[in-house]
């Protein structure tokens, strides 16, 4: 039983790393059609961020908060210098300049940091976990789980409560409309980019807390796994997103505690293979994206 | 109050407005009738800054050749899409909001929004409900509503009777009716070219691209060449 | 008319090659300065580089070769392992060294061995590494089954009955190390109590962790050669389930990263080449390497970059010239090399050299040495 | 001659050329430049056989294959297992299962294995590619990239996992991969020119008039894919044989980048353009190379750039797209410059057959999309021989009829018959086959095709082989008054002539129905008077039943025989011009009524503001 209520807990926070970083992906897709690849990069500015913070003593929720500016940073800049000037390429031309940002960051992150992975000292309370009396459950995926439920609801309450979070929902149906109503298009555009460099910012922190150090390659398997998480749940939806990240967790920890030891190797093509048959089922993902776009 | 000279729009290789002349004074409705095709939705998407335009459009005195579609909006002109477009997945509310955001400051935006509600009753009965779930009909009232938010000293009506009941289509017709009272300067988009021009007070009969016939709204409803413009005959 | 650009550039790159003469030793590296392996071929070339310059100032290699390094980023990849082999083979190089890893030293030596060239890898442990490229290939850090030898060793005298084995078929290097741990280990009376696998870099350790929490007792220690940026993912997750077994682990976490995490990985032990403790020729050294360099002395790969060095000079002044099999006899024959971790020698050995290992504890973010160790022959696991 | 092959003679000719030069320039740098000349030679010749592989259906399809480094991967495993040593695979892959173990074949064994398993892997993988087409197969594609990496990495019996699978024998020299390379070009460069090269570039340029030209998408893509797979599969066996030593993580993320960047900066739509750009990308890395471990020129001091080669690729990429989306090549092939159709082809007119009794019937037809009738039990009939118009209002449906009549929709009621045949039901391009031929409303041409090339795709459908669907192009053209821009790309040409093509295009099928979606948009008066004397003509010339929907009233009524006025879905008039033009039902629709209630003025709205100045007067 114990074991079972591990694996869950397992399994939620895993799965709401994914969902935020799916949704990190979803947010700027649905209104540019962009799949950013370069997205994990973000990622490993934040790491850098919190690495920088931690090693001048600012103190965790500092560091935080440098990190996710860090990565809304970062986000703003690749906006304005890569991704803007492309504005009208297809989803292909735009998918192929975020790979090549991303190729680009990592050299720079290589040569201007070092190519060598940097820790990140968690204070020890992190370390430790929590008995509940029935299971013992680790501080940092309890961590993982609320900062994802507090993510996930500001994220709601930002695009449901605010005028540039409806704005940025309105122009994932309907671009043109949204500036005839006087809202700045690069506003907009900039916003999302910045949702997703906030989202992002979050998901490193867990994803460091968790593997204790930054290196400049780090961003390539988080970014891989949204990519797979958006593709399940729907591309460019929201809702399909979470979905789709919170799948994969479940999926992927459930294969690694019961599958057999001799099919365990297989477990990457294990858990692709049931992502193939979801989508087999459903092309258009679990909660296909909504969308009214008009040339 | 907004004046075209030389406008042409085109689409890749269409040239679907060739050189437009109009005049829209200070508080009038003026319509642009035509058949299918003739550019009158092009023209409407020129001024808006939608479609690439070249020529000259002045708006009190300001040329709008160039400006971005949020630019010309915050100019205090409103266009009103074909079609409605309205945000599907948005409730009505949602939709009215965006259709001022940018426009007011401090409580003048709640102000507004009440007299939408007023103005058309049924967005009040629907305000938490999907605009996707509305009736054809009151997806165009919130289409208008929703442009009328911006508080525009001109709007831009693109066929706003397009696929209603012709119960409905009354209905409309006298709302615009009544936003010309209220100090609204209106271009009208209509294929109706009857009730268009019932409610006009001038009108332009564009046929590929150009201006054939212009005149006073009741005079030209008299017209056999509106009939002729449409049908050839 | 771009097929002439192609040319042309390609001309502009004859003209290049090279400025080094005919009478320099030159080295070339297809070294992983970027990606996964950066971790120990950077601080090792930067020991390499000040053995180099130190040599070159001190009259040459020998006393009479100047070196030359080319250095060639491979990107932690094989494939630009073996096309980066191939240029520096093909350009002339009297020594090639390849990356910190098995496969892509192998790799890398199957392109340098019928060419003749003598090949060292800057840090692959692999027993069979020598073996599967031939008689030019050689190792310099100690192996595996002697590391894995030391730490079994260790876990006997401290009385350790259970092991827990977490081990990844990924490489050679994760997948051997702890199999040779085990076999010392049984042998000497110990059991296993479980062992688990994971993929390199999969980051997410909670499903490993749980199942090492659910055993029933808990394992006296639990033993792995992950690196980074496994190790320490899997070590804070490992605590942070409240596991508090004690944990070996083998050289390739005898970096700042894995020390810098702080109080999470007090008490991991690990084998490695040697410890700067007070009073050591390491210390020395580690002194000598910041001063002139100016970078910290942060793991012990630098030394064994330097000593690659050391080992370079005794084979040519042993060969007297650069004539390729000479020079690699002279490796072969090499005895009591004095480097800065201590003595190392090949002769006697099939290409992987015999020399101390330490054992080190992880305290407070700084490294404690436990004790020196050799391994006897009769322990160690057959390769 | 080469026509009956399925080959042009220029195509021969420019593929000849194009490995003639890759041939010269790969031995020249191969021997001028010593043992490294050689190396970087022969790598540039394993890297042009990759990007062609890739090029041969992203540059035919426009879907951008992120996938082909996976086949690659299949290929070289395939060979490297098949090839490999007996001792030596004993020791590298002690778990080898035994169906794989100790064959230790020849390579040209090894190299046939390869070829099937790229075309099993490309059978299995084609059909979600083909079936999705646009952005999502090219999404499609990265997840086959990742699916395949994940599995090699799985299969660590066979593969050794991610470790690193070595003892492959270093069979690729110069001249063998010079061999494969100028085979590649020539199989590349005259598959372009064959029929389903050329309806793969069709459904580049646009899906639904390929279709309307009797293209089935499936099959021309399934195809492409299929080829380019083995292709891909071969090129990989090649990689593998020339490093000898490789694993997974080397048919991943950065060999897909290298090639993509590769394809796109020659230019992917042209064979040409995979050879310059292969070039130009390989000397860029083999420079930046020298400079990546820090370079002293004497008076200034590079500082040692690690990954500098990837950053070069990442700007190249970005420049491109950015400032050259079509590559540096651009539409160009090299090759010997075509020439016009000089009056060649005598116009004979074919005879007119009489065939009074023979129509295109609709009958009620239905199509509702959630709460919209689009088109509500409509019949009519059109008559060969015969022109009918098809007019309405905005919104009336005739968009949706259209769709439906052509098969781009599928109708929830009614049939719509060829000559007695029901084509409800029928995919598009089999209802164009079945003698059915369009224009669209915006025009849709194969715009970077030249003028032949357009119309001998929809010749294609009915011809036996390309020279006669070749002849058959250049008699129409020259008909229709295009023989001098037969060589010349479809979208350079004025308006009127595209129009024009867009028709001779369309009874390239020898339809005995074609059906014009508003032909006159966009005409001047004068253009629109040429127009019509040609529709007169060609109706019959070609005894063709002919539905023409326009808005140029003018037009309308005097080419037609017979008018069908639809408004709202349903059919409210048909008859004579002159009839249609006094139908109060008719001038009602278009017009308007007036409204049912008086509308005066000044009367307030329903809503009843109480407020004059409620709605802000600025």
């Amino acid at each position: 039983m114990e074991f079972f209520i591990q694996q869950l807990v397992n399994a939620i926070s895993l799965g709401g790393i994914y969902a935020l970083l799916a949704l990190g992906l979803a947010v700027v897709f649905s209104i540019v059609g962009l799949i950013n690849f370069a997205h994990g990069e973000l990622m490993t500015v934040a790491g850098y961020g919190l690495f920088f913070a931690i090693g001048v003593s600012l103190g965790l929720p500092i560091a935080i908060v440098v990190a996710i500016f860090a990565a809304v940073a970062m986000a703003l800049l690749i906006e304005r210098v890569a991704f803007r000037p492309m504005r009208r390429a297809d989803v292909t031309g735009l998918l192929l300049t975020s790979f090549a940002v991303s190729v680009i960051l990592r050299v720079l992150f290589q040569n201007g940091i070092s190519a060598r992975g940097m820790p990140v000292p968690m204070p020890s309370a992190l370390a430790g976990s929590i008995d509940l009396g029935f299971a013992h459950i680790g501080v940092i995926p309890l961590l993982s789980i609320v900062a994802t439920a507090v993510s996930l609801g500001g994220l709601l309450l930002f695009l449901k409560h605010t005028v540039v979070g409806t704005a940025m929902r309105a122009a994932a149906q309907d671009f043109a409309v949204v500036r005839l109503m006087g809202i700045p298009a690069n506003r907009v555009v900039a916003v999302a980019f910045a949702v997703s460099g906030v989202l992002a910012g979050v998901a490193a922190f867990l994803w460091v807390a968790q593997r204790g150090s930054v290196d400049p390659l780090m961003g390539f398997v988080p970014v891989l796994k949204a990519f797979v998480a958006a593709i399940i749940g729907g591309l460019g939806g929201l809702a399909g997103a979470v979905a789709g990240g919170f799948v994969l967790g479940f999926l992927e920890v459930a294969c690694q505690a019961f599958l057999p030891a001799a099919i365990l190797p297989y477990r990457d093509a294990f858990v692709l293979g049931i992502v193939i048959l979801i989508l087999v089922l459903r092309p258009e993902g679990l909660i296909p994206a909504q969308t009214g776009k008009r040339s | 109050m907004l004046s075209v000279e030389g406008l042409k729009v085109r689409y890749g290789q269409i040239e679907a407005v060739k050189g437009l002349d109009f005049t829209v004074a200070q508080g009038e409705i003026v319509t642009l009738l035509g058949a299918n095709g003739a550019g009158k939705t092009s023209t409407l998407a020129g001024i808006a800054g939608l479609a690439p335009a070249t020529g000259m459009i002045r708006f009190e005195n300001q040329n709008l050749i160039g400006l971005r579609p949020e630019d010309i909006s915050r100019r205090s002109i409103a266009l009103t899409p074909e079609g409605r477009r309205v945000f599907p997945a948005l409730t009505v509310a949602e939709n009215l909001l965006l259709g001022g955001a940018m426009h007011h400051k401090g409580g003048s935006l709640d102000a507004t929004r009440e007299e939408m509600l007023t103005l058309f009753p049924i967005l009040r009965e629907r305000y938490r409900q999907r605009a996707g779930l509305l009736s054809g009909g009151e997806q165009q009232m919130l289409a208008i509503a929703r442009s009328l938010m911006s508080q525009p000293r001109l709007l831009l009506l693109d066929e706003p009777s397009l696929g209603l009941a012709p119960k409905i289509v009354d209905e409309v017709f006298r709302l615009i009716a009544g936003l010309r009272q209220k100090g609204i300067t209106i271009l009208l988009v209509e294929q109706n070219a009857v009730r268009a021009l019932d409610i006009a007070d001038r009108g332009y009969v564009l046929v590929n691209g150009r201006i054939t016939l212009q005149g006073k709204g009741r005079e030209l409803a008299q017209s056999d060449e509106v009939r002729a413009a449409y049908l050839a005959a | 008319m771009k097929l002439r650009l192609a040319l042309l550039s390609l001309t502009a790159l004859g003209a290049l090659t090279f400025a080094a003469q005919a009478e320099d030793l030159k080295i070339g590296l297809a070294s992983a300065q970027t990606g996964t392996l950066a971790f120990g071929d950077q601080p090792s070339l930067a020991g390499l580089q000040l053995a180099v310059d130190e040599i070159n100032a001190a009259g040459g290699f020998g006393g009479k070769y100047k070196a030359v390094l080319d250095v060639k980023d491979t990107r932690s990849d094989t494939a630009a392992t073996v096309q980066a082999a191939q240029e520096l083979v093909a350009s002339g190089i009297n020594i090639l060294i390849t990356p910190c890893d098995a496969d892509p030293s192998i790799a890398a030596g199957q392109i340098s061995q019928p060419a003749k060239v003598v090949t060292f890898t800057f840090c692959g442990t692999t027993p069979t590494i020598t073996s599967a490229v031939g008689d030019f290939m050689f190792g310099t850090y100690p192996a595996d089954n002697a590391q894995a030898t030391v730490l079994a060793d260790y876990a006997h005298e401290k009385g350790y009955k259970t092991a827990y084995i977490l081990k990844s078929p990924d490489s050679a290097y994760t997948l051997k190390l702890p199999e040779y741990f085990q076999q010392v280990f049984t042998k000497k009376g110990g059991t296993i109590a479980g062992e688990g696998t994971y993929s390199m870099g999969q980051q997410d350790f909670a499903a490993e962790v749980t199942k090492i929490k659910s055993l029933s007792p808990q394992p006296d220690v639990v033993m792995t050669s992950a690196y980074e940026p496994d190790f320490p993912a899997f070590i804070k997750q490992l605590r942070a389930a409240g596991v508090t077994s004690p944990v070996l682990g083998s050289d390739g976490i005898d970096t700042p990263t894995v020390a810098g995490l702080g109080d999470v990985v007090d008490g991991v032990i690990h084998s490695s080449a040697g410890l700067p403790s007070a009073g050591t020729p390491l210390e020395a050294f580690a002194k000598k390497f910041t001063e002139k360099t100016g970078k910290p002395f942060d793991t012990v790969y630098i030394a064994n970059g330097y000593e690659i060095g050391l080992i370079i000079d005794a084979a040519v002044k042993a060969a007297g010239s650069l004539d390729p099999q000479a020079l690699r006899d002279a490796v072969a024959n090499l005895k009591d090399v004095e480097g800065v971790t201590g003595k190392i020698t090949y002769a006697g050995t099939d290409r992987m050299p015999s020399r101390d290992i330490a054992l080190v504890e992880l305290k407070g973010g700084s490294r404690s040495l436990v004790k020196t160790a050799t391994p006897n022959p009769a322990d160690v696991p057959a390769p | 001659m080469l026509g009956g092959l399925g080959v042009s003679r220029e195509s021969l000719i420019s593929g000849l050329m194009l490995a003639a030069i890759v041939a010269v320039a790969a031995l020249v740098t191969g021997f001028a430049f010593g043992a490294n000349g050689e190396r970087i030679a022969t790598l540039f010749l394993i890297y042009l056989c990759a990007v062609l592989s890739i090029s041969v259906f992203t540059g035919g399809s426009g879907i951008t294959s992120f996938g082909h480094a996976a086949f690659m991967g299949i290929g070289a495993y395939v060979s490297g297992i098949l090839t490999m040593p007996k001792a030596l695979q004993v020791s590298a892959l002690p778990q080898l299962p035994a169906f794989l173990a100790g064959h230790e074949t020849g390579i040209v064994i090894a190299v046939l294995a390869v070829a099937a398993a790229g075309l099993i892997a490309g059978l299995i993988t084609g059909v979600p590619v083909a079936r999705l087409g646009g952005s999502s197969a090219s999404i499609a594609t990265l997840a086959l990239l990742i699916i395949v990496h994940v599995i090699l990495n799985g299969a660590r019996e066979i593969t050794r996992g991610s470790q690193t699978f070595y003892g492959v024998p270093r069979l690729t020299t110069l001249l063998t991969a010079l061999i494969f390379a100028m085979a590649f070009i020539l199989i590349a460069r005259l598959f372009r020119d064959t029929g389903p090269g050329l309806r793969l570039r069709a459904t580049r340029e646009n899906d639904v008039a390929a279709q309307a030209c009797g293209v089935s998408l499936f099959q021309v893509r399934y195809a492409g894919w299929i080829l380019s797979a083995v292709l891909g599969a071969l090129a990989g066996a090649l990689y593998g044989h020339f490093l000898g030593a490789f694993s997974p993580k080397d048919f991943y993320f950065d060999l897909t980048f290298l090639l993509i960047a590769m394809l796109i900066v020659g230019g992917m739509l042209t064979v040409t353009g995979a050879i310059v750009g292969t070039a130009l990308i390989t000397a860029v890395i083999q420079i930046l190379r020298l400079a990546e471990g820090g370079i002293d020129l004497g008076f200034v001091h590079i500082p040692v750039i690690f990954g500098l080669t990837q950053l070069g690729l990442g700007m190249a990429l970005l420049l491109t797209i950015w400032r050259r989306p079509l590559g540096i090549v651009g539409l160009q092939e090299l090759g010997p410059k075509l020439k016009a159709l000089v009056a060649l082809a005598p116009a004979e007119t074919p005879a007119k057959p009489a065939s009074s009794d023979k129509s295109l019937t609709v009958t009620t037809l239905s199509k509702r999309f959630g709460g919209l009738q689009a088109c509500d039990d409509l019949s009519f009939t059109i008559a060969r021989g015969k022109v009918t118009g098809l007019i309405g209002p905005n919104g009336a449906g005739k968009t949706t009829l259209v769709n439906l009549i052509c098969g781009q929709l599928k109708p929830d009621r009614g049939t719509v018959m060829i000559d007695g045949e029901n084509m409800v039901g029928r995919a598009p391009h089999l209802i164009a086959k079945a003698g059915l031929g369009r224009t669209f409303q915006a025009i849709k041409l194969f715009d970077r095709m030249t003028v032949l090339e357009n119309v001998t795709v929809a010749a294609l459908t009915i011809e036996s082989n390309l020279s006669a669907a070749r002849n058959a192009a250049e008699t129409l053209l020259v008909r229709l008054d295009l023989g001098k821009e037969a060589q010349r790309l479809a979208g350079t040409l004025a308006y009127g002539e595209r129009r024009r093509l867009e028709i001779a295009r369309a009874l390239a099928l020898k339809p005995r129905y074609l059906l014009l979606d508003e032909p006159a948009a966009g005409m001047n008066p004068v253009e629109t008077e040429a127009l019509k004397s040609m529709l007169d003509r060609i109706r019959h010339d070609f005894d063709l039943g002919l539905l023409v929907i326009e808005h140029d009233m003018h037009l309308i009524m005097r080419l037609c025989d017979h008018i069908v006025v639809i408004n709202k879905g349903q059919k409210i008039a048909e008859g004579a011009p002159a009839a249609i033009r006094r139908d109060p039902k008719v001038i009602e629709a278009y017009i308007g009524a007036a409204p049912e209630t008086e509308i005066i003025a000044p009367t307030p709205s329903t809503g009843g503001v109480k407020n004059e100045t409620a709605i802000g007067i600025a």
